[in-house]
């Protein structure tokens, strides 16, 4: 484990690259695998001799797409919007390169995130299926499309018929039948606009709040190591006034569990010192220490423990909805989907 | 797109309004071109687009890897259950409708036949039958018979049902329609209904009418599995867009080999990496 | 389809440093940097293009003035096919109305 | 302690075992690429085929691509080895038997540049080139693409690669990757009576695209893949036996409409990659073509040539 914090300091640039070339591939290797590469790259382009100029140049030019198409995405949410008073928030990806924040160098971006208020809900779904957005195939079914209206925090996603790209379209952070009651309003009204354009962002610490939610009370937390550097690139983002206001704006808005354990991460795994400060006066969640091993375990890849996954898997449906939903919800996925068993990328080291 | 691009290049001549960002080439000088302009304005006015977008990703190899064709090398026929899983194989399955249906045995003796390939799972919805209600399994009254008329061996049946089997297979569409409970269920009531009130007194069913779908495509059938990319994602329908169902399963790695057209499957696939289709792979 | 809802007091603007344009026998060959896409247009849609650049301007003083530069009357250059084309063009963000 | 030599020099458990390790540097134009996963057929094909390529047994760099070759991840019935090719990132992977690991192989390596590679723009084309300048040949396959690069080669063109033109960002210069030359079915022969029996691989038999066998590149295209070159000539070719020979140039803009839907990363690229190609016709004229054999297809090539000279003049 101690080598796995050790990889991801040497990929935000808090420790030196490994000296030994097999280390450095597998380093790399991992970073790629784990969709953090071009946000390596962003922090250490430059400083480097050889091979490794070619492969980040290589990242970074990819994650330039990721990042103009979404400013391209952003483009065409304001043009759908015209003439309307509907002011979206940009969330997550979006948010973070709308703001040319540090958690956006480098980072690979694929959809578009969004929240309006659930009023106007109804419109911009209108509005955007006019500019050519269409319930995306995937969850084009009837059962879908009612579960999501029906349970979730966000319309179906919506994919462009020609640009092919994806929006998802929220009116809360998390499902209707979230444990967690996040005040969603507040951070609403406290959202900024971004300027010269139609769009908005959340406040600093809501950003941080939001990514925070994102991770640990919602979902799986697919990616954990891109959360993590997310975390600690945000936290980095944080002004002293903007630190202060987390703590308080977290209680404000019922977040404070989900945000002290991402400032507890980002103290643990960065030795950031401040958060480690900051994550000593706050809430930590039910079985706070399960739970780390678990999400640590399962940021580890290749070792993860079977148990820390089905841990994980049972405690996000466990966060979305209560019993008496998620049995059959569970069932009905079983058979609806049927997946296909894909096992992990394995790295070509040992 | 081509055509019509080379249309309007056709039908139009030059002249360039005053516009320093633009680089000229290919300009002929000084023709009267107005002749030209007003037939193309003709043409908008009668639907033409005026402005047409070249597909930024690899289109040229998108045409040679989306117009692969497939012919099939041999007759297949494909069976599918109401849970998404399906058989291929060469043997044939007896319909009567008046029994009730395709014929169970036949069924079991299709899926555990050692050349028929299963796939387990993973077919969209779009092409899995529904399932059987408790009522509408099995078939017409008297199918407590046993089967005196069907003892015939597959081989027998092969001929008739190539023949017919188009309509038979459209009437199966119509069996098939919504029920809410799993074939399993279907099964259970159907043993169970040895205690009700039933008129008839089978011990068990022989034929069945819901919960399967079943085909065949002949040989040197044609399967376009381009037809079934909608932009970079896939909208399966049909028959064919059933035997593609099943390559993408065999060619993401889930069945074992010799099936028909898998590079032409593969090369779609690449196209639709290429072009950000995240859902390539089923479940679609 | 129109890239989002069009009126008729909407003003349209353009930039000639969204693109680059190679033109062959009166077509245009425009790559729109924003969109990394490519589109062909023909002397119409081009010149729409051209002329929103300097003045934002209606469908109707749009159309006025394309008949105007290209010699054109009111029937063979109609109001309906410069808002079509516009809408066309609305599509590919090489022209948007003035507040966006 | 790492040392680049040539695959001949090598011995075959040395290339084994790094292999096994995962650690196997081939260098090939601009790219570094770390192979893993051994199996006799590959090391067959790498000692055959590759024989004069530039390898690491153990790489002294980071590299671009990382291919492994390994079994695939599902359930069998019945056991038998099986090869899929592995770049690290999702594809739609093929099991192949493991006879089959040098199609794999070379499959793997081509994703790999069509779908990671972002310092160049990618088209998918054959490119050969003199001291005046390269030819690049873009074409659907089947167009006979790799013939008309083998029959370059033999005009005393060197090997820049059969599968993609790399384009440089910002200057346009093409840079050569001198992989074997893919020859499916029927164009086997051909190439066989064109190159000589020597310089073609040996058959992989049944493969999902049909028999398979590779043109080698020659020590000296390998040993001058670092030497890039413009494009002089830019050619749409299409073959189809029987079919009367002709010629028709492009203009720039009919050209770049054509190349632009062949790159596999231009949309990824945007506006550097339509520069790019917009510069490589500073230097280049293009022209379609289309004939019914190799021999007319040579003569059409140099007629255009010898037109864009007079023009030039």
């Amino acid at each position: 484990m101690i080598m796995q914090r050790k990889a991801l300091k040497q990929i935000v640039g808090l420790k030196p690259l490994p000296e030994k070339v097999l280390k450095r591939i597998k380093l790399m290797i991992f970073a790629d695998a784990h969709h953090v590469l071009g946000q390596m790259a962003a922090a250490l382009t430059g400083a480097h001799e050889g091979k490794i100029n070619d492969v980040f140049d290589n990242a970074l030019l990819r994650t330039a797409h990721d990042h103009r198409m979404l400013h391209f995405e952003m483009n065409r949410l304001e043009r759908a919007l015209e003439g309307t008073e509907i002011t979206p928030i940009l969330l997550k990806g979006a948010a973070y390169v709308a703001r040319d924040l540090k958690a956006a160098q480098g980072r690979r971006v694929s959809d578009i995130d969004i929240l309006v208020r659930e009023e106007e809900l109804d419109q911009v779904e209108k509005l955007l299926m006019q500019a050519g957005w269409k319930a995306d195939q995937e969850t084009d079914n009837e059962y879908d499309q009612e579960y999501y209206r029906q349970w979730m925090h966000e319309l179906p996603p919506m994919r462009h018929g020609k640009r092919g790209t994806i929006i998802d379209v929220h009116h809360l952070l998390l499902p209707r039948t979230a444990r967690y009651k996040i005040g969603i309003d507040q951070m609403i009204d406290g959202a900024r606009t971004i300027e010269a354009s139609a769009l908005k962002t959340f406040c600093p610490a809501d950003v941080f709040i939001h990514s925070a939610i994102h991770a640990f009370a919602d979902g799986a937390f697919d990616n954990p190591v891109r959360g993590f550097i997310e975390h600690y690139y945000l936290f980095q983002d944080l002004n002293e006034s903007d630190r202060k206001d987390l703590c308080v704006r977290a209680e404000q808005v019922g977040a404070e569990k989900p945000v002290g354990l991402a400032v507890w991460c980002v103290g643990f795994l960065f030795s950031d010192e401040n958060a480690q400060k900051m994550a000593k006066n706050m809430k930590k969640p039910m079985l706070f220490w399960l739970l780390r091993w678990a999400l640590i375990s399962k940021a580890m890849d290749g070792l993860t423990s079977p148990l820390a996954k089905a841990l994980l898997y049972i405690r996000s449906h466990y966060l979305r909805m209560p019993m008496r939903l998620l049995v059959p919800h569970l069932t009905r996925k079983a058979i609806q989907w049927r997946p296909m068993s894909r096992k992990p990328v394995d790295l070509p080291l040992p | 797109m081509h055509e019509i691009i080379q249309f309007i290049m056709d039908e139009s001549v030059t002249d360039l309004p005053e516009n320093s960002t633009v680089k000229s080439v290919g300009k002929s000088a000084n023709v009267d071109h107005s002749a030209a302009r007003r037939n193309l304005l003709k043409l908008g006015v009668a639907g033409m687009p005026m402005v047409l977008t070249l597909k930024a990703s690899a289109r040229q190899l998108a045409i040679s890897q989306l117009n692969c064709v497939i012919v099939l090398p041999s007759r297949m026929r494909i069976l599918v259950d109401s849970d998404g899983n399906a058989w291929s194989g060469t043997r044939n399955i007896s319909y009567d409708a008046s029994k009730g249906g395709y014929k169970l045995s036949d069924i079991q003796k299709f899926k555990d036949h050692r050349n028929t390939r299963e796939f387990t799972g993973g077919l969209p919805n779009s092409l899995t039958p529904s399932a059987c209600s408790s009522y509408s399994y099995g078939g017409g009254q008297d199918d407590c018979d046993d089967d005196s008329g069907g003892k015939g061996d597959d081989d027998d049946y092969d001929y008739y049902y190539d023949a017919d089997f188009e309509n038979a297979s459209s009437d199966l569409d119509l069996l098939m329609q919504a029920s809410s409970n799993t074939y399993a269920d279907g099964i259970e009531a159907g043993y169970s209904s040895k205690d009700d009130d039933d008129d008839d007194d089978c011990e068990e069913p022989t034929h069945i009418d819901c919960g399967y779908y079943f085909t065949t495509l002949r040989r040197n059938r044609e399967i376009r599995p381009g037809d079934f990319i909608d932009g970079s994602v896939w909208d399966l329908r049909g028959d064919d867009g059933l035997f593609v169902a099943l390559s993408l399963q065999y060619a993401c790695g889930v069945s074992e080999t010799g099936w028909p057209g898998i590079s032409c499957i593969v090369s779609i696939l690449t196209y639709l990496r290429q072009n950000g289709g995240s859902n390539a792979c089923p479940p679609y | 389809m129109a890239a989002g809802p069009i009126t008729d007091d909407m003003k349209w603007r353009s930039s000639s440093d969204g693109y680059i344009a190679t033109e062959f026998d009166d077509t245009y060959l425009v790559f729109v940097k924003a969109s990394a896409e490519t589109h062909f247009l023909n002397f119409l849609s081009f010149g729409i293009v051209t002329e929103t650049e300097s003045v934002a301007q209606t469908a109707t003083e749009l159309a006025m003035n394309l008949r105007r530069r290209f010699e054109l009357t009111d029937e063979e250059l109609t109001q309906e096919l410069v808002s079509l084309t516009l809408s066309e063009l609305d599509d590919t963000g090489l022209i948007w109305p003035e507040t966006v | 302690m790492s040392t680049v030599t040539r695959v001949s020099d090598l011995s075959r458990r040395e290339i084994r075992s790094s292999l096994r390790e995962g650690s196997l540097l081939l260098h090939l134009g601009p790219f570094a690429q770390l192979i893993s996963g051994s199996s006799d057929p590959l090391i067959d094909f790498l000692q055959d085929t590759y024989r004069d390529c530039q390898v690491e047994l153990f790489p002294s760099d980071v590299t671009d691509v990382h291919l492994n070759l390994r079994a695939p991840n599902i359930l069998r019935k019945f056991f038998r080895p099986q090869v899929v090719p592995d770049p690290g990132f999702e594809v739609p992977a093929v099991p192949l038997p493991i006879e089959m690991a040098p199609l794999a192989f070379e499959m793997g390596l081509n994703l790999s540049v069509a779908l990671k590679c972002c310092r160049f723009v990618t088209i998918h084309a054959g490119v050969v080139a003199d001291k005046d300048g390269a030819i690049l040949m873009s074409a659907e396959s089947g167009s006979g693409k790799s013939t008309l690069t083998a029959a370059l080669l033999e005009r005393g063109y060197r090997l820049f690669s059969d599968e993609f033109a790399l384009v440089g960002l910002g200057d346009a210069v093409l840079q050569p990757y001198p992989r074997p030359i893919s020859l499916k079915e029927e164009t086997i022969p051909i190439v066989r009576e064109l190159a000589g029996d020597e310089w073609i691989s040996p058959i992989v038999k049944g493969s999902p695209k049909g028999d398979i066998a590779y043109r080698r590149a020659r020590r000296s295209d390998i040993d001058q893949s670092h030497k890039q070159a413009k494009a002089k000539l830019i050619l749409f070719p299409e073959f189809e036996p029987g079919m009367r020979p002709y010629k028709r140039r492009l203009n720039t803009a009919e050209a770049i409409l054509r190349l632009i839907p062949a790159s596999t990363n231009f949309g990824l690229l945007g506006e550097q990659a339509y520069l790019a190609i917009t510069r490589l016709f500073d230097d280049a004229v293009a022209y379609e073509l289309s004939y019914g054999s190799t021999e007319q297809s040579l003569s059409l090539i140099d007629e255009a040539l010898q037109e864009r000279d007079d023009h030039a003049a």
